[in-house]
């Protein structure tokens, strides 16, 4: 799968944090505007997929590459310049800072603007001056949305944007998400919620201890549950 | 699972755990160097056994911070306040109770410093970090400023003088030379010593490193985290009492100025060079900056710290864990065998990261060279008659130092990189 | 005039000037600790090389007080930049006590370069004319330097709090002090922050370290000697809060003055005892993130 | 050659030392050469390098040599381990410097356990010559020049209320004490006293003077450690206007030491202290001292009172190694050689009092003015000749004792 177009390429990865091994010997390959969801287990290295293509972990073996460059050694800002973004699973939003300033620090030039943030997220523009800690968490969501977004970036990493959200809510943000696999940007889309996941992207990686176990059409694995099941090991016995 | 197996796989991982400290601690026959080596220094250098002495009370002195500091996690810049109440303890009960016999006196002093650090322990533990460093060092200096508004009573900074202490166990005077004094203290602080290492290898030591290493798990698995934090605190603090109170027993004198905030800074700064949560940490470092000190101290009155400075600075540049680890990690060393020799190969980064050493000694040879003829010439003329030939050796020998110290850095760097497994 | 009102004045007066002074020293310090975790004890020695420097400028080449002040500034900022490329940078991910080691060791170094160049002779430095003497308010008058070191601090404070609060520059900053992972991950380069923020930090230092000439006096034992008034600054207010720092700067600044004028037998009494009450209530200061 | 100067200076020690060979006589120097009060050490230290330089072949063809070592804080510990060690170790038959008190009192039971004489260059605590039989003072107790201050403030000066102001420690308490000794016998009145903090830090004297200023007495007595304090309360002095205001500053030299003086401006001048020495004091040995000095030390250098007091106690420790004729092992008979030594030095006439072991010296007071060359001086008011430590005489507190 790892052709000449694929904006985003992992070979081989090994990574951790420190000595421990998380991640063990990942291939993955994203092509220019696909949208792709990792779904599995608690624990099994999805999140440190994220992180370490954003290059917050220990890299111990193999390449990432963006846009055929190799990235692996390069530090997180030079990624993000270079065409990543990343919404990570605890929002994680500049308490001290004001909505506005929040999107605002991370602005590189392109087609994404605060003003078209707000026009995706009418919620954040009501509430611009307020400051970041004072959000409810369906709008320190769209915050990371966006926040992430004005960064222009070719890849767009989101890690469980679903988490601890009321469904309502959910719902608001799926709608978001699926307008944003229409635009230019590629996106991988870490998920619990199962349903939504196959549901918005035409592919799906399922993965297990630290491995991919199932790289392919959503569908194959919507149609076959319980093949979802086995892989996904569904903890509710 | 039920509760009696549960039960049953605590006991077992507790019985594990006692045996595998039981394990620890045996004495290893290394232990016995540090003990032999200070017996030793008694009869090579018994002239200075003024000095040994008091090397030997900022040993104690260092053991009792890194008790906290090493162990516990405890970060504090004021445990001189410990070190000054057994200090004035034993003063004030020999001058004003007229009890003068000495080793009831460091008991005196030990349990009275212990019992401060309960108290002070006990409301300064809820914190962490920089709060908690700021209230040790806020402690020390009140109690300094109390001695001091007090001074009818502690004698201020000129001091308690004319103490007496009698005889040791009846018998034994206090020569000029300071040999009874080396060997009861090197007595008392091989006591100290088994104390303090039975509590780091005892179950509720583990616990302290476990609060040190993760403060959140402990307290989730229910660890009495406050209580164990401020029982050790007492018990450091006791022996810092006992220390301070054979600083005033071997000093026959005491002023407030052992409140100072340089003597926590200087105490903490032996204990991380020699490294902290090792024990004979503080017996190396203590020995050495002490010692290195005496000798600075001595080839120049007026620049040794200067030469401390470096120390510190290149120990913490090549020693990451202290002295002791560079020891440590030097009988784990095993030299490169040709084939990780063939791989260390001269790399642009290294050119670059040269040429950049010689340009900032350049830099740092030019500024002295400059400074030096701002400082010391009030005249504009000296400086320019003096400026060309005086800066240019500056500059060269600052580029000079630059690229051997980054040479040799280079090379204990990448020698470590080597040593990692192969990938 | 009432007595009292006199020493209520005398007192707002006299701890504002020396709250400025505190602030102009600390806020570097309270920067560097809150964005970057460092442990930085050799603050004070910037601040000292900013005020041997502005001695040297005002004595050796007969530079007036002001124009030294801020070449002081300026040369110490840049060199600390090389300081914190080549040196501090690498003990980041340090703990705290090696970079307490580090430091101090620095700060000794500096101390003993600094006699051997300079002396250990206390340092004074020519005023011109319009900072001697006094101002008259017209119900009294006042010492003209305290009256400028007011306005200076003020002044600064003014263009901090709008770099800080209003800029671009300010948010990244304050977004790098929030979460500095987050903050690299939104495409904000945090070392070349960090150079940026600690020469200005150490460039303020080196402006307190002159004006401190004719305050405190100098001599190489400043890189030490005032430490720990730095730290309970920093403390109290809050690390890598400008507010909390200068909230900090004033309530120790008025507290030790008014101390001293009403009840001198306390002596410094009054700032630890201020320091510890605010720390027990709020440990991590002012403005500070718990 | 050498034979015919040993007669002309010392017959008798020759008759003595007829067999004996030339002997070199170890003299530990202890003084602070780091740390915040280096300055001080430097001081004296300058002095006594400058008197060995000049007057080694006064005792020829006995030597002295000279083991320096750091006095270090104000502790008394460290200045005592390595006197011990000075002692012990490298065998040196004097100790000379000690700015500090506490290190002079930590030693004092040293020095009379290895009966090795202790020859005091600063440190002032007045009960300090009580404390060993083996303790020789050159220098001066905070009571020379603070007592008859009181007197002369009042009388001559015309300070009737007076507001004193001291750093907190027990040479101010001494010296606000005599002060006010002096002063209230003469029938003036003390309106405050204010501590000023410990001599750890140098504050912020602005408070403390504003307090004074709102005050309004005649005169304000200020004691502090003459290093960086004394630059810091005379600009806190000058900047409060507190002389406009009717205040005049008096006190004990310390208040300007001579090296710090030029550095003090428009602030210094009318300044009045008691003191024992001002490099402008005009004596013919203060005149060669000083030209001796400048040119070892450069034009910018000047010599203050504990320079003047270094020069005497290398002076008398030379004199009594000569009149010994280098037979320096017993430390009582040293003690014994020296009491009743005076001379005529740079401070004018000064003399060991042999019943208390400590000097006795003129004292002048000093005002500060600004000289034809545009430089500060010092001028001489008058001169109370031969004091003594009033304390002692008095028997006040521990002095009694």
């Amino acid at each position: 799968m790892a052709d000449a177009r694929s904006v985003l390429e992992l070979d081989g990865v090994s990574a951790g944090y420190g000595e421990t091994v998380v991640l063990e010997n990942v291939r993955l390959a994203l092509g220019e505007r696909e949208t792709l969801s990792i779904i599995g287990r608690n624990g099994v290295g999805k999140s440190t997929l994220l992180a370490t293509i954003m290059g917050h972990t220990t890299l111990h073996r193999g390449q990432v590459r963006l846009r055929g460059a190799d990235i692996s050694r390069m530090p997180v800002y030079g990624r993000v310049h270079g065409g990543l973004a990343y919404v990570p699973q605890e929002r994680e939003i500049f308490p001290s800072l004001s909505v506005r300033e929040n999107i605002e620090v991370a602005v590189q030039p392109g087609a994404w603007t605060v003003e078209r943030v707000f026009e995706l997220f009418p919620r954040l523009q009501e509430r611009q001056g307020n400051r970041g800690n004072q959000l409810s968490g369906g709008e320190q969501q769209m915050l990371a949305i966006g926040r992430a977004l004005v960064g222009n970036p070719s890849v767009l990493l989101m890690d469980e944007p679903s988490e601890g959200l009321a469904p309502v809510i959910v719902e608001e943000l799926a709608r978001a998400v699926r307008r944003l696999t229409e635009t230019e940007v590629a996106l991988i889309l870490v998920e619990q919620n199962t349903r939504i996941a196959l549901d918005i992207s035409p592919r799906t990686v399922v993965m297990d201890r630290g491995q991919v176990a199932f790289d392919g059409a959503s569908e194959d694995l919507r149609r076959d549950p319980a093949r979802l099941d086995a892989l996904i090991g569904v903890a509710k016995a | 699972m039920s509760d009696a197996t549960l039960h049953q796989k605590t006991l077992t991982a507790r019985q594990r755990a006692s045996d595998y400290l039981a394990r620890r601690h045996h004495f290893h026959w290394a232990e016995a160097l540090p003990w032999l080596l200070a017996i030793a220094a008694f009869f090579v250098f018994s002239n200075r056994m003024a000095f040994g002495s008091q090397v030997l009370i900022m040993i104690m002195f260092a053991v009792s911070l890194d008790l906290i500091l090493g162990y516990a996690g405890i970060i504090t810049l004021g445990h001189a306040a410990f070190f000054g109440i057994g200090a004035y303890t034993v003063a004030l009960a020999s001058l004003r109770l007229g009890w003068s016999e000495p080793i009831s006196g460091i008991i005196a002093g030990g349990v009275v410093a212990g019992l401060a650090g309960l108290v002070v322990g006990w409301f300064m533990l809820r914190y962490r970090g920089l709060t908690l460093l700021m209230l040790t060092i806020a402690f020390a200096a009140m109690l300094q400023e109390s001695g001091n508004l007090r001074s009818d009573i502690t004698g201020g900074y000129d001091g308690l003088p004319g103490l007496t202490f009698d005889p040791l166990f009846g018998h034994f005077q206090y020569d000029l030379y300071g040999h009874t004094n080396y060997w009861y203290v090197l007595a008392a602080l091989a006591v100290v010593f088994y104390v303090v290492r039975r509590i780091v290898y005892s179950p509720f030591g583990q616990a302290l490193t476990g609060i040190r290493e993760n403060v959140r798990r402990m307290n989730a698995i229910g660890s009495p985290v406050h209580w164990r934090l401020v029982t050790v605190y007492a018990i450091s603090a006791a022996i810092a009492g006992i220390a301070g109170a054979l600083f005033t027993q071997t000093n026959a004198y005491v002023t407030l100025t052992v409140f100072d905030f340089d003597t926590s800074a200087k105490v903490m700064v032996m204990l991380i060079l020699g490294g902290t949560g090792r024990l004979y940490g503080a017996f190396v470092g203590a020995t050495v900056y002490m010692v290195l000190e005496d000798y600075l101290s001595k080839m120049s009155p007026t620049f040794w710290q200067f030469g401390i400075g470096l120390l510190l600075v290149v120990a913490v540049l090549f020693a990451r864990r202290g002295l002791l680890g560079v020891v440590e990690s030097a009988s784990a060393f095993r030299w490169r065998t040709g084939a990780a020799r063939r791989r260390f190969v001269w790399k642009t980064e290294y050119w670059k990261a040269l040429a950049v050493a010689a340009f900032d000694g350049g830099l740092i040879g030019f500024l002295i060279g400059f400074a030096g003829n701002l400082g010391r010439a009030d005249r504009m003329s000296l400086f320019v008659s003096a400026f060309p030939a005086r800066v240019v050796a500056f500059i060269a020998l600052g580029a000079a130092a630059g690229i051997v110290i980054n040479a040799v850095y280079l090379l204990v760097t990448s020698r470590s990189a080597v040593e990692r497994p192969a990938s | 005039m009432p007595h009292a009102l006199n020493d209520f004045i005398s007192v707002l007066f006299d701890g504002l000037a020396y709250a400025m002074f505190l602030f102009i020293t600390s806020v570097g310090l309270s920067v560097t600790m809150g964005l970057m975790g460092f442990v930085n004890l050799a603050h004070g020695a910037f601040a000292m090389a900013g005020g041997f420097i502005v001695v040297s400028l005002a004595r050796t080449y007969g530079i007036d007080f002001i124009p030294a002040l801020v070449i002081a500034s300026v040369t110490v900022g840049l060199i600390s930049v090389r300081f914190e490329q080549r040196l501090y940078r690498r003990f980041y991910k340090s703990t705290d006590l090696e970079q307490v080691l580090l430091t101090i060791g620095l700060a000794f170094m500096s101390i003993a370069a600094f006699t051997y160049f300079y002396g250990p002779i206390p340092k004074s430095v020519p005023l011109p004319h319009w900072l001697q003497g006094d101002v008259n308010l017209g119900f009294r008058t006042f010492p003209t330097y305290r009256a400028f070191l007011i306005v200076l601090g003020a002044v600064l404070i003014a263009i901090l709090w709008f770099v800080f609060e209003k800029t671009n520059i300010g948010a990244k900053i304050r977004a790098a002090v929030d979460n500095r992972r987050m903050a690299e991950s939104v495409g904000i380069n945090v070392d070349r922050l960090f150079t940026l923020t600690f020469a200005v930090g150490s460039g303020l230092a080196a402006l307190g370290g002159g004006l401190a000439i004719q305050l405190l006096g100098l001599t190489p034992s400043f890189a030490l000697l005032y430490l720990v008034l730095f730290l309970i600054v920093v403390a109290v207010g809050g690390m890598g809060s400008l507010k909390g720092t200068l909230l900090a700067a004033l309530v120790i600044g008025i507290v030790d003055t008014g101390g001293k004028y009403l009840f001198p037998v306390a002596g410094t009494f009054f700032i630890y005892v201020i320091t510890v009450a605010v720390l027990l209530v709020k440990p991590a200061g002012f403005f500070g993130r718990e | 050659m050498r034979i015919v100067s040993l007669l002309g200076t010392a017959a008798l020690a020759v008759v003595l030392g007829a067999g004996a060979q030339a002997a070199t006589v170890k003299v530990g120097v202890v003084l602070p050469f780091s740390g915040a009060n280096a300055d001080l050490g430097h001081q004296i230290d300058k002095a006594f390098d400058l008197y060995v330089k000049l007057h080694a072949k006064d005792i020829a063809p006995n030597k002295v040599e000279i083991i320096k070592r750091d006095e270090g804080p104000p502790t008394g510990a460290q200045a005592k381990t390595i006197a011990t060690e000075l002692i012990t170790n490298d065998k040196v038959k004097i100790l000379t410097g000690f700015v500090f008190s506490p290190s002079a009192i930590a030693l004092a039971p040293v020095v009379t356990q290895a009966k090795v004489p202790m020859v005091i260059a600063n440190a002032g605590t007045a009960w300090i010559t009580n404390l060993s039989p083996y303790i020789v003072r050159l220098s001066f107790s905070m009571w020379h020049p603070a007592y008859p201050m009181g007197a002369y403030a009042y009388n001559k000066i015309g300070c009737r209320t007076v507001a004193m102001a001291y750093t907190d420690f027990p040479p101010g308490k001494d010296s606000t004490e005599a002060f006010k000794t002096g002063f209230e016998k003469a029938g003036g009145k003390i309106v405050d006293s204010i501590p000023m903090g410990s001599p750890v830090q140098v504050p912020d004297f602005t408070p403390f003077l504003q307090k004074v200023k709102d005050e309004h007495p005649d005169c304000l007595y200020a004691f502090i450690p003459s290093g960086a304090h004394a630059a810091g309360i005379m600009k806190a002095y000058g900047e409060l206007g507190l002389r406009k205001a009717g205040i005049k500053l008096i006190g004990p030299m310390d208040l300007i030491p001579d090296n710090k003086l030029q550095d003090m401006g428009d602030a210094a001048i009318g300044t009045i202290v008691m003191g024992h020495y001002a490099v402008d004091l005009d004596n013919p040995q203060n005149k060669e001292f000083k030209a001796e000095w400048h040119k070892a030390y450069g034009p910018d250098s000047y010599p203050d009172f504990m320079s003047a007091a270094g020069w005497d106690t290398m002076h008398a420790i030379f004199d009594t190694i000569k009149k010994l004729n280098g037979n320096v092992d017993d430390g009582a008979k040293f003690v014994d050689a020296m009491k009743g030594w005076s001379t005529d030095g740079p401070r004018g006439h000064v003399m060991i009092d042999p019943a208390t072991r400590d000097i006795v010296e003129n004292e002048h007071a000093l005002e500060v003015y600004r000289k034809p060359d545009g430089k500060l001086g010092e001028r001489v008011l008058e001169t109370i000749k031969g004091v003594k430590d009033e304390c002692k005489v008095l028997k006040v507190g521990r002095c009694g004792s």
